[in-house]
């Protein structure tokens, strides 16, 4: 009887939590991330970057008058739980713009929740190519990362540089960013260096625990340089099995997936090789430039953190983009904001970032260069690094 | 000859369960078979109604060879068969519990759709009636007295209506009261139905009270077969069974 | 009628008004608790009606999933055809792996059941050119006739309505009586003459057939689908669904999915760790519980009224 | 492409290290079927934690000498404890229940422990570096090899052996067996079974974490590692049979081998070939290459 009256107890706190909550006028923004699982290292700075951009905004004055209400909301590692959260903001919470989603498939999950409920979609960090290109372009669907085309071509730039390295090897996770980001390394790179040969291409599983059977095939391949796009966790794991072998010494490795970010660089150590060439979204050391001091003070200001991770730019250029677009249409209707989107310029983490009318793409570069050991940082950091404009090397 | 065994022969990780048994029961007899624990008694039924798989021999119930067959399909020629620990369908009413023998029995097992409550309604209250348990037939099986459940599992062996009965210690774990009220039942019901019945016991006076004939069963042996005067008189019988006196 | 008829058709009434409250959260969440409700009972069907504790029944939901999606965008059938088809694929599916199943028992029929939706996932993952791999088929739209979120809503509820009618009609057929005598006993079963393992597998089939049918419609009602719908934590899901609303009801794995949906939804609004609360209400419900939501309440109706 | 022999049998070497990895998660996992009849699906979350808590005691015992091994034993052993009080207090309450409410009570173990680590160790990716003894590679036939791999090639049977002398030689051991081949019995001959299920239990948590602090130098330690390796110690079990330990050693190589050799032929199917090993084996021998058929 006791157990009775607390389960029906229960049940009615449960429902009075449930009444949604009425008398809102906050632009309600929905931003499912990955949480919780081996990606949660980067979607929970880029989910606090958002959060940054939200207070920035609101603290003077919000958009149009209203405050932003960001849902931040844990999808796993899955596109299927992507597509879940979404739609339950989408029809709980009853969200006006949907950001957010990490790996490549959450992008594309999250792009066809947005295609089917007519909401506008902001990817972040999902750099899969075909996501900004038919058929799977559609109006409501925007990217203010990089994609994988960009990613991969710029790499190849870099990779060209090197005159010496001829017998290249890639190495890439078994999923469609993996895929799509070599596939746009090859091509270019050959268009640049006609004499390069490809010797071996390894496809381990997402997530995979153990490098060291695909390390050592790559190398039977005896490859000049290796082209990888193993991400975060996986790079660093990758590192660690390497490294013993002198992998590093003996081969050029060139690595897309933001190995040279500043969660990759702490989390793999000693392992963490000194030498290769990488990317990363942004840094918090480079441009030496007012603005980006201005931004990475921001950054360790809301983070508490004396190297805040570079990661916070792809939450906060994206919301940016969306509450600049929503002032320039002065209205959150979708299509109104849409229309102020495209073309639309903001000054981002990486400085002036424009979003192409053409294809939904921020044409957005990265920070390329070689990671190197300096005396300033007790981790490694890309040093000689450049800003690889975008323009060039998209269509 | 209802029941015929030629050669029996089990043996699990080389320990020999069965080794080699021969007999044949008449039909209308009723035969006890004894021996002292891990004689092979309960392996031996195992292997009649086709629940073990024998490595040798041959097994002929009602003129079939049912060596090789499967024990739902031994059971529908009529072999009819309870266990020695309790074996009902204890999450079912004892209603529910014979009416699902007398459903299969009928053949309408394979029936999807048809609402199975009004079915058989008499058949099986007929049979509850004959084990005495008409009073309980909406109690669930499980939540019952043990002595009620050896009645129910008597029950649904009725209620396949076979010709031959195999009983695997109907009274064990019985007070002396239910076992006399339980040896009474069977003898009622087996002589009714003109059925044929092998059984197992430890309790030598209802052996000796109602067999005709007893079979002993030693280390996977037959070591002696013939009426219950016979039986008891065999020396061979003395030194390893009643010697052990338990 | 019985009094639990007139219960049900309350139910239905309430269910089949809930659009004319304009609440589209409302009609989105009873669209997930009626295909996921459809899921568990058909997975109950083993469970709690024969005993049998498959831990892939996901499998048959993916493979329903995939099945309508690629029907539709591959072979270009029709709606009808490729939802019927649905249903088929799922029992077919069934049919081979149950075959292999049902040889073995308790936990080994459990991992083996594991064992083959990896299987099936693995194989959706890697079939790239069939499938899509990760990023699964996208763009599954409403079938024309059902073009709106209500129109699907009380298509849902039709195919729900009617699937968990044959269910329940199946579970009170002498069919169904004999699933459960083989979950009390199935070597008892068998000395009632029945052939155990066909009765298993058939009950495996039929179970099959209907978690692909919700498999079909949640992949309508998703519009994407992916290889994650095979994979063992949606298995574990609707376990916990069943188990939480009770698997000895019939309606309990409906109630149990009704429940854990919604308190996902209203959990994950305030904290990210709704993996630690599903863990501590699957620990207070195994020891506190046992008997599910619904068996609960029974247990306190009986309570209240000694003998009928 | 060629291969030099020389390759492939460093390709088989790696097969073998992780072997030996899945060998000790698996081994524990196994054994614990065996006697207590409970497929542990917390398993993994014992491995994650044993990875965690040796990161954790690394960065406590940093300055002192062989600081590793003080780590890998005190994690261990602190995980191994963690899973006796869960066998003392929970677990023992359900071998009662139906085989369902086992596994979903470790089910609900994997969930609630995962957000405990996340809780505890946020979700950055920690690293733990090779003790200084085994950093590093050593020559062989040509090609670098890593010394930390060498050693884990010789601990796998190592404790193999150890454990089989425990299992044949001695009385616990005997018990053990005992146990698995028949609970009822042994009850009955005055053992007591209640003491030993928590030993076992404890033992093969014991194995997990182990395996979780050896692997903490080869891999990032993150939230997720639980989910991965359970699986892979699925398969392992049932392809050698559940509860039979030789025949987890066995398929632990066949396992670690297949893959790594499979990447030399289809680099990108390799995991369907364990997939397959494991449905052939399902439908040949569904009670696993050297497990024991079902009687009943």
């Amino acid at each position: 009887m006791k157990r009775l009256l607390v389960i029906t107890t229960i049940c009615m706190v449960m429902v009075a939590f449930s009444l949604p909550a009425m008398g809102a006028k906050d632009i309600v923004v929905g931003f499912p991330m990955y949480l919780s699982g081996g990606g949660a290292v980067f979607g929970k700075p880029s989910a606090e970057g958002a959060k940054m951009l939200v207070k920035e905004v609101n603290d003077s004055g919000g958009v149009l008058g209203r405050k932003i209400k960001l849902l931040v909301r844990d999808c796993k590692n899955s596109p299927d739980e992507a597509t879940r959260v979404a739609k339950e903001m989408i029809n709980k919470n009853n969200i006006d713009f949907l950001v957010g989603g990490l790996t490549s498939s959450q992008g594309l999950a999250l792009s066809e929740v947005a295609k089917q409920e007519q909401i506008l979609y902001i990817a972040p960090i999902s750099k899969v190519a075909g996501m900004t290109e038919p058929p799977r372009l559609h109006k409501y669907v925007f990217r203010s990362a990089a994609n994988s085309k960009t990613e991969g071509r710029s790499g190849a730039v870099l990779a060209a540089k090197n005159k010496k390295w001829k017998r290249w090897a890639t190495i890439g996770p078994d999923y469609s960013y993996g895929h799509s980001v070599t596939a746009a390394f090859i091509p270019w790179l050959k268009k640049l260096r006609p004499d390069v040969e490809i010797v071996h291409q390894a496809w381990p599983k997402l997530g995979e625990s153990d490098y060291m059977p695909f390390i050592n095939v790559v190398m039977a391949s005896k490859p000049d340089a290796v082209f990888g796009s193993l991400w975060g966790g996986h790079f660093i794991n990758f590192a660690k099995q390497a490294s013993p072998l002198g992998f590093f010494k003996k081969i050029g490795f060139v690595s897309a997936g933001e190995a040279g970010c500043l969660e990759a660089v702490k989390g793999a150590g000693d392992d963490m090789p000194a030498g290769i060439i990488s990317n990363t979204y942004d840094t918090f050391y480079y441009p030496d430039t007012p603005w980006h001091k201005a931004w990475v003070k921001q950054c360790q200001a809301f983070t508490g953190e004396k190297y805040p991770s570079s990661w916070l730019g792809t939450g906060y250029d994206a919301m940016k983009f969306l509450t600049e677009a929503i002032k320039k249409a002065g209205t959150t209707d979708t299509d109104a904001v849409i229309k102020a989107l495209e073309g639309l310029t903001i000054n981002s983490s990486v400085g002036k970032l424009k979003m192409r009318a053409k294809d939904h793409q921020a044409a957005r570069g990265q920070y390329w260069g070689t990671l190197t050991k300096v005396p300033e940082y007790p981790f490694l950091i890309l040093k000689p690094v450049e800003y690889i404009d975008a323009e060039k090397l998209m269509e | 000859m209802i029941l015929q065994v030629k050669n029996l022969v089990k043996s699990f990780d080389g320990f020999m369960a069965i080794a080699g048994v021969n007999f044949t029961v008449k039909k209308g007899e009723l035969c006890a078979i004894i021996g002292p624990n891990g004689a092979g008694k309960t392996t031996l039924f195992n292997l009649i109604t086709g629940h073990l798989s024998m490595d040798k021999g041959q097994i002929v119930f009602n003129d079939i060879d049912i060596s090789r067959l499967n024990a739902h399909k031994v059971c529908r020629l009529g072999l009819g068969r309870s266990f020695q620990r309790i074996n009902i369908f204890s999450r079912l009413t004892v209603f529910e519990n014979i009416q699902a023998a007398v459903l299969t029995h009928r053949g309408k097992s394979f029936n999807f759709f048809t609402p199975v409550q009004p079915l058989f309604q008499e058949e099986t209250h007929e049979i509850l009636e004959r084990v005495g348990l008409q009073e309980h037939q909406d109690e669930v099986s499980g939540s019952l007295a043990y002595g009620f459940q050896k009645q129910l599992e008597l029950g649904i062996a009725l209620a396949m209506e076979p010709k031959m009965l195999l009983l695997d210690e109907p009274t064990a774990g019985m007070s002396a009261q239910e076992t006399r009220a339980t040896i009474e039942l069977i003898g009622e019901i087996v002589k009714e139905k003109g059925l044929t019945l092998l059984f197992t016991e430890h309790d030598m006076s209802v052996v000796f009270s109602i067999s005709e004939r007893i079979m002993v069963l030693h280390q996977g042996k037959l070591i002696a077969s013939g009426p219950p005067d016979e039986v008891r008189a065999n020396p061979e019988v003395q030194k390893v069974y009643m010697g052990e006196s338990r | 009628m019985s009094r639990q008829n007139w219960v049900l058709i309350a139910v239905l009434v309430l269910l089949a008004l809930v659009p004319l409250t304009g609440s589209r959260y409302y009609v989105f969440l009873l669209t997930d608790v009626l295909i996921f409700g459809l899921f568990a009972v058909s997975l109950n069907l083993l469970l709690g009606y024969t005993g049998l504790v498959s831990f892939g029944q996901a499998a048959y939901f993916g493979i329903g999933a995939y099945a309508y999606a690629l029907l539709i965008k591959k072979a270009g059938l029709t709606f009808g055809v490729a939802f019927a088809l649905t249903g088929l694929s799922g029992a077919a599916a069934a049919l081979i792996i149950g075959f292999f199943c049902v040889r073995l028992t308790k936990i080994y029929f459990a991992m083996l059941t594991l064992a083959f939706s990896q299987i099936v996932w693995a194989i959706i993952f890697k079939w790239n050119s069939l499938t899509g791999g990760d990023t699964g088929i996208y763009g599954i739209d409403f079938p024309e006739f059902i073009g709106s979120k209500t129109k699907f809503y009380y298509f849902t509820l039709i195919v729900v309505v009617v699937s968990v009618f044959l269910l329940r009609r199946i579970v009170n057929s002498p069919f169904g009586r004999i699933l459960t005598t083989i979950r009390d006993n199935p070597e008892r079963t068998e000395s009632i003459g029945i052939n155990v393992k066909l009765f298993q597998l058939l009950a495996f089939i039929v179970s099959g057939f209907f978690s692909a049918i919700s498999g079909g419609l949640f992949a309508i009602f998703n519009h994407s689908i992916f290889p994650d719908f095979c994979y063992w934590p949606i298995s574990a899901e609707v376990l916990i669904m069943t188990l939480l609303g009770g698997m000895y009801s019939f309606f309990g794995p409906m109630v149990g999915a009704g429940v854990l949906l919604y308190l996902r939804l209203e959990v994950t609004s305030y904290t990210q760790y709704w993996p630690f609360i599903l863990g501590s209400i699957l620990v207070l419900l195994l020891f506190f519980f046992p008997g599910g939501i619904v068996g609960f309440f029974q247990d306190q109706i009986k309570k209240w009224r000694p003998s009928k | 492409m060629n291969f030099d022999f020389s390759f492939v049998a460093i390709q088989f070497l790696y097969g073998l290290t992780n072997a030996m990895f899945i060998f000790l998660i698996a081994s524990g996992l196994s054994i614990i079927f065996g006697v207590l009849g409970v497929l542990n699906f917390a398993h993994g979350s014992l491995y994650m934690l044993g990875a965690y808590t040796t990161y954790q005691c690394v960065s406590f015992f940093v300055d002192s000498p062989g600081y590793f091994w003080w780590a890998v034993i005190v994690a261990s052993v602190t995980v191994a404890l963690l899973g006796g009080i869960i066998e003392r207090l929970l677990l023992r309450r359900l071998y009662q229940h139906e085989q369902i409410n086992q596994l979903l009570f470790t089910y609900a173990l994997v969930l609630i422990l995962s957000d405990v680590a996340r809780f505890i160790w946020g979700v950055d990716q920690l690293s733990v570096s090779r003790p200084a003894v085994l950093k590093g590679a050593v020559e062989i036939f040509g090609q670098y090899f890593p010394k930390y791999n060498i050693f884990i090639i010789f601990l796998g049977p190592s404790i193999a052996f150890l454990f089989w002398f425990f299992m044949l030689r001695t009385r616990s051991g005997r018990m053990i067996r005992a146990a698995a081949l028949d609970r009822e019995t042994l009850g009955s001959l005055g053992v007591n079974v209640d003491r030993l299920f928590t030993v076992v239990f404890v033992i093969g948590s014991w194995l997990a974490a182990l395996g979780g602090a050896l692997v903490s130098p080869v891999v990032t330690i993150r939230p997720g590692m639980d989910v991965e390796i359970i699986i892979n110690a699925f398969i392992v079990v049932v392809i050698g049979g559940l509860g039979s330990f030789w025949g987890t050693f066995l398929a632990a190589l066949m396992v670690g081998t297949v893959y790594s050799m499979g990447i030399l032929v289809f680099p990108r199917l390799s995991m369907i070939f364990i997939y397959v090993i494991m449905v052939l084996v399902l439908i040949i021998r569904p009670w696993g290459l050297l497990g024991r058929p079902l009687q009943r």
